[in-house]
């Protein structure tokens, strides 16, 4: 085993470095730009059952150290991505992906992750209940820990794949959530999502985004991560997943410390199509500045 | 992939109005209407890059127009020559240009007008005959008109406040001169390329939308046309006036 | 009444200028660096019944485009404020402040609330039912809207001033909470507190704060303190005092525009004492570029 | 209030460790012991200020030296003569220079040995009678030493590894030459101080600690002394050694 490696239910990765859902499309596109293997594995753009055009633009402001969105899980359907965008992706990537679902009713997730679980390429479901740009489902699920509960039981019931569960941020008690979903069989956790944030255009009066508020990731929001990340390392046995910020191997270093098992990039991939790339040929020096032989070993470091 | 470029200039050309030329090894393909996008500093209180349209490019050199709009533009308007920039390009699909139309108008509104240059000088080495209308607010805001003159193409200007050429936007140019054309490329405020598409004549316009990525990652720059969805910074920024929603 | 004027429940400010709570101490010091009457008012230190020295060093960490704390609300105790701190105050301001008080129980609260009452330079109260840095009360009382509506009511029945409340931006329903307390009489809502986050030192592995876990603020958190400022000012009908990441005269404006009647100003004080002074002299000029008259007219422009 | 300095160098001057001089108008009285506040950069990605040690002072030039430890102090040893930065100072309260004992020891070490150089000349000014010793890890790391020398006192040097002068810390050098002092000023790593502190002989300590502010408003930086509470960047960095609470 290379000195990079770790393991996630079901998934065996080269390296902890993960694109984050909705950064990185369906992948394929990427490969213009290098050899996608390299990645530990990557999580696609949040799939719901039906085709969904998402919101109306401006959907992307600005803040400081962070961005916005309100994409609002624009995608073409489970079917089209299981027929469609994971056969592109099987010509450039060999490995297995994670699959983004999310719905707004029990019956939406579930048609969708067993249509998506036959795709021999998805490793693992990542249920997303956490989005905060959708009206119906998303956020107003992963906020609720009853709703978190019998949502991952009721998944969980109709795949053979692992579930990871991704939580929300906006809540007051991350811990009790993530406890909850452990209960009802998730086999990792994947956090955060976007805390929820708004700009206002001093020109015009009104907010960027044509859905007023809008999802903050980027920088701004590391250290919020790496608190809850810490926080529910605590109280679980099941790995994390940890994002929220990370734009370059300090970070990734740092998530890992507070409990992460391996980390999702998202919004730096946005910045720079090779952040992912980038990222991973640095890690092993600075592996060797901090002295640490094998990345397995500083999973939850800051808990010693 | 290597994305720094060296400023060799960028100089005040009009009202809040820089024109900065870079340099590099640019081994792909460049086509009028395709864009760049340009990280402002190396920190993150400009998180995002700020997409430009280019205006020319010859080998290694590009040039792009800009106006201060905010504070991304008004730092990049005090880089100076020698400094490096980190530059994702060539961007979106750019214009196609037409052989068959024989009466074909360029138009341009402010901001607008800077990718039309390269559409300009490429349709006259195709030895395509066309005319240029432009737009400008007031007469401080005027660049780029001597340079389309310069290319031997009649040109016709026009000011909203009458302080120079025409009085109106360039639509009323096409009134009042009453300019017969059969097929345009256009760039401009939102407003103006919306009336284009009202007219029913069959053309190219060039969009502009808030970018997370501008490479086709994000989904953020998703448009609506009338048989599918488009992303403004791969499949477009130029659609094709057909399949425009207009905007009533 | 000047284009910069603003008027809180007891307060006229001459500016909506106010120096948030823990960055400006008890004011004095500052006048070192400028007349501090210049100020709208300002809130000062978290004040506790009894005197506290807070949690262990170090109790700062940055983060990118912010800061976190873990004070733990050090202060001398309100009868050493009220007899030292204040006089000290009043021999270079001569405006109302508003006093910021913590605490533990509702006996310790309701007890400093009386005293510091007493005071003829203290205008309003701001009940810091939201610092994350106490074990006991603090964001236990915020977070949670029965303990918050009761908390607000005992104290409303023991002071003859305004209390304004000051809101935990870490729950999953802010509006509700900001509704509760409405109810319960609060006459302001003063808003955001820090969010908590936290920052693991590589070298050591440990994290960098004594006390693990600090509160966020700065730019970072400016985009959730517009989307909260926002959604509270559509449920509620008394006046919000904005805060959160407002380094300049721009920031002021924008948070107006989400529904804030007068801002507070902290972080940016640590970085630039001056802050608050380039701030309201910034104002006009600012006003003058998006044609605004009189600045009272764009509270909540955002919503029109 | 005018925050603005410029840089007249930034040399390296030994491992890591860089020697920064800047000129401003300089009117405040400036002490030995207290600090400078410096803002890397204009943007937020290092929101909050740096403190280093004042170890020069001349008229309107100030000399700091600094170890990159971090991304602020590698942004920092980049700077170039010329530039502009931004600092508040001077912070924090000093040393205050004893008359009376006259054994005298200034005792330094690694990145805390700076400020120890102004409080030398000036101790120097004042004709008192002193020793200096200065610690560091090994010989790539030292600095300052010719200058103090220059100034005409004594001087012992240190190295864990033995690669310059005497072996190990400066405590080993004060047991092993048997040095006999009756006061001292310190400024050092946490551990070093303890120790002073342990041996009951007087002396003035300089402490450094994590600061939001540097200038007393946000309580950042208070520690416990045996009496009372003091903020590091107001009350001090200079603490008495009788007021320290010893770390056991
Ligand atoms: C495809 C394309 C081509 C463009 N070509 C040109 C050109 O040739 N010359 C020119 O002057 N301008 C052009 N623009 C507009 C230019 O991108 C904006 O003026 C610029 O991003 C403003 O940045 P700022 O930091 O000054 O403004 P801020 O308002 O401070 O920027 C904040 C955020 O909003 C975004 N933003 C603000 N205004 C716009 C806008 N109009 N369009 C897209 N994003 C915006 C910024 O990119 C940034 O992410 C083009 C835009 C697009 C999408
Ligand atoms: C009163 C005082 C005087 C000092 N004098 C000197 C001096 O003369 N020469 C010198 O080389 N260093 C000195 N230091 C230490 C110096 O402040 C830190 O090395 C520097 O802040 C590290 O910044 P960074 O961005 O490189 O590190 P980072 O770790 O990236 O900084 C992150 C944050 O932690 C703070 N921080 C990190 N290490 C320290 C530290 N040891 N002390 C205080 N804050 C820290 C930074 O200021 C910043 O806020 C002094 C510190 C204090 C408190
Ligand atoms: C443009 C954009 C689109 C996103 N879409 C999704 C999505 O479809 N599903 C999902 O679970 N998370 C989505 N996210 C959240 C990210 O996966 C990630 O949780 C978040 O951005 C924090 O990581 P970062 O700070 O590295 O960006 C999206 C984020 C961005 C910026
Ligand atoms: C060092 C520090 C100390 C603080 N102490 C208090 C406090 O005692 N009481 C309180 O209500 N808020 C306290 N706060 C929170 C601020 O008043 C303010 O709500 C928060 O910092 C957000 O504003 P900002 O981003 O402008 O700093 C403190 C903040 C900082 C940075
Ligand atoms: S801006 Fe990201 S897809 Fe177009
Ligand atoms: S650092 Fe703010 S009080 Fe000392």
């Amino acid at each position: 085993m290379n000195r990079l490696s770790v393991k996630l239910p079901n998934l065996d990765l080269d390296n902890p470095i993960i694109p984050a859902s909705g950064t990185f499309g369906f992948g394929y596109e990427f490969s213009e730009y290098y050899d996608i293997n390299i990645l530990g594995s990557f999580s696609f753009k949040g799939t719901t059952l039906e085709k969904r055009f998402g919101n109306k633009t401006p959907r992307i402001a600005e803040t400081y150290a962070g961005m916005l969105n309100s994409i609002g899980l624009q995608n073409p359907g489970v079917h089209d991505v299981l027929n469609v965008e994971l056969v592109k992706l099987k010509e450039v990537f060999s490995k297995k992906v994670i699959a983004n679902i999310g719905g707004s009713t029990f019956e939406d997730y579930i048609e969708a992750v067993t249509i998506i679980s036959q795709s021999d390429i998805v490793g693992a479901i990542e249920l997303n209940i956490s989005c905060p740009n959708v009206n119906a489902g998303g956020m107003v699920f992963g906020t609720n820990k009853d709703i978190a509960f019998k949502l991952t039981k009721a998944v969980k019931r109709h795949t053979h794949l692992p579930v990871y569960v991704k939580l929300s941020p906006n809540v007051t008690n991350i811990v009790e959530i993530a406890k909850e979903v452990e209960r009802a069989g998730a086999d990792a956790i994947s956090m955060i999502n976007t805390l929820v944030g708004m700009r206002i255009d001093l020109k015009t009066g009104k907010p960027i985004l044509a859905n007023n508020y809008g999802g903050l990731s980027g920088p701004a929001i590391k250290s919020v991560a790496l608190k809850m990340v810490h926080q529910v390392y605590q109280a679980v046995n099941i790995p994390i997943i940890g994002m929220g910020g990370i734009m370059n191997a300090n970070d990734v270093l740092e998530m890992m410390y507070a409990g992460a098992t391996a980390v999702q990039i998202g919004t730096a991939n946005l910045i720079d199509p090779l952040a992912c790339k980038n990222i991973i040929e640095e890690l092993p020096s600075v592996l060797d500045k901090y002295g640490i032989k094998n990345i397995r070993e500083i999973i939850g470091r800051a808990h010693l | 992939m290597n994305n720094k470029y060296l400023i060799i200039s960028n100089d005040l050309i009009a009202k809040d109005t820089y024109k900065l030329i870079f340099k590099g090894d640019i081994q792909k393909n460049i086509l009028p209407g395709q864009f760049i996008n340009i990280k402002i500093e190396d920190g993150y209180k400009f998180l995002l890059r700020r997409p430009i349209s280019i205006c020319d490019h010859n080998g290694n050199y590009i040039t792009i127009i800009y106006k201060i709009l905010g504070e991304g533009t008004e730092v990049l308007s005090k880089m100076k020559a020698g400094e490096i920039i980190d530059i994702l390009l060539p961007l979106g699909n750019g214009f196609t240009i037409m052989t068959e139309p024989n009466k074909q108008l360029l138009i341009g509104g402010g901001v607008g007008i800077p990718p039309l240059y390269l559409l300009a000088s490429k349709m006259i080495e195709q030895r395509i005959d066309f005319k240029v209308i432009l737009g400008f607010n007031t007469f401080e805001d005027i660049f780029l008109v001597e340079e389309f003159k310069a290319l031997g193409v009649e040109v016709f200007v026009s000011t909203m406040d009458n302080s120079f050429g025409i009085k109106g936007n360039v639509m009323d140019v096409i009134k009042q001169l009453n300019i017969d054309y059969d097929y345009y490329y256009s760039c401009g405020p939102a407003k103006m390329l919306n009336n284009l598409v009202k007219t029913k004549i069959l053309g190219q316009l060039s969009f502009e939308e808030r970018m997370g990525c501008g490479f086709g990652a994000c989904m953020g720059c998703t448009c609506k046309t009338k048989t599918s969805s488009k992303r403004i910074c791969k499949e477009g920024p130029v659609l094709e006036s057909s399949e425009v929603l207009v905007d009533e």
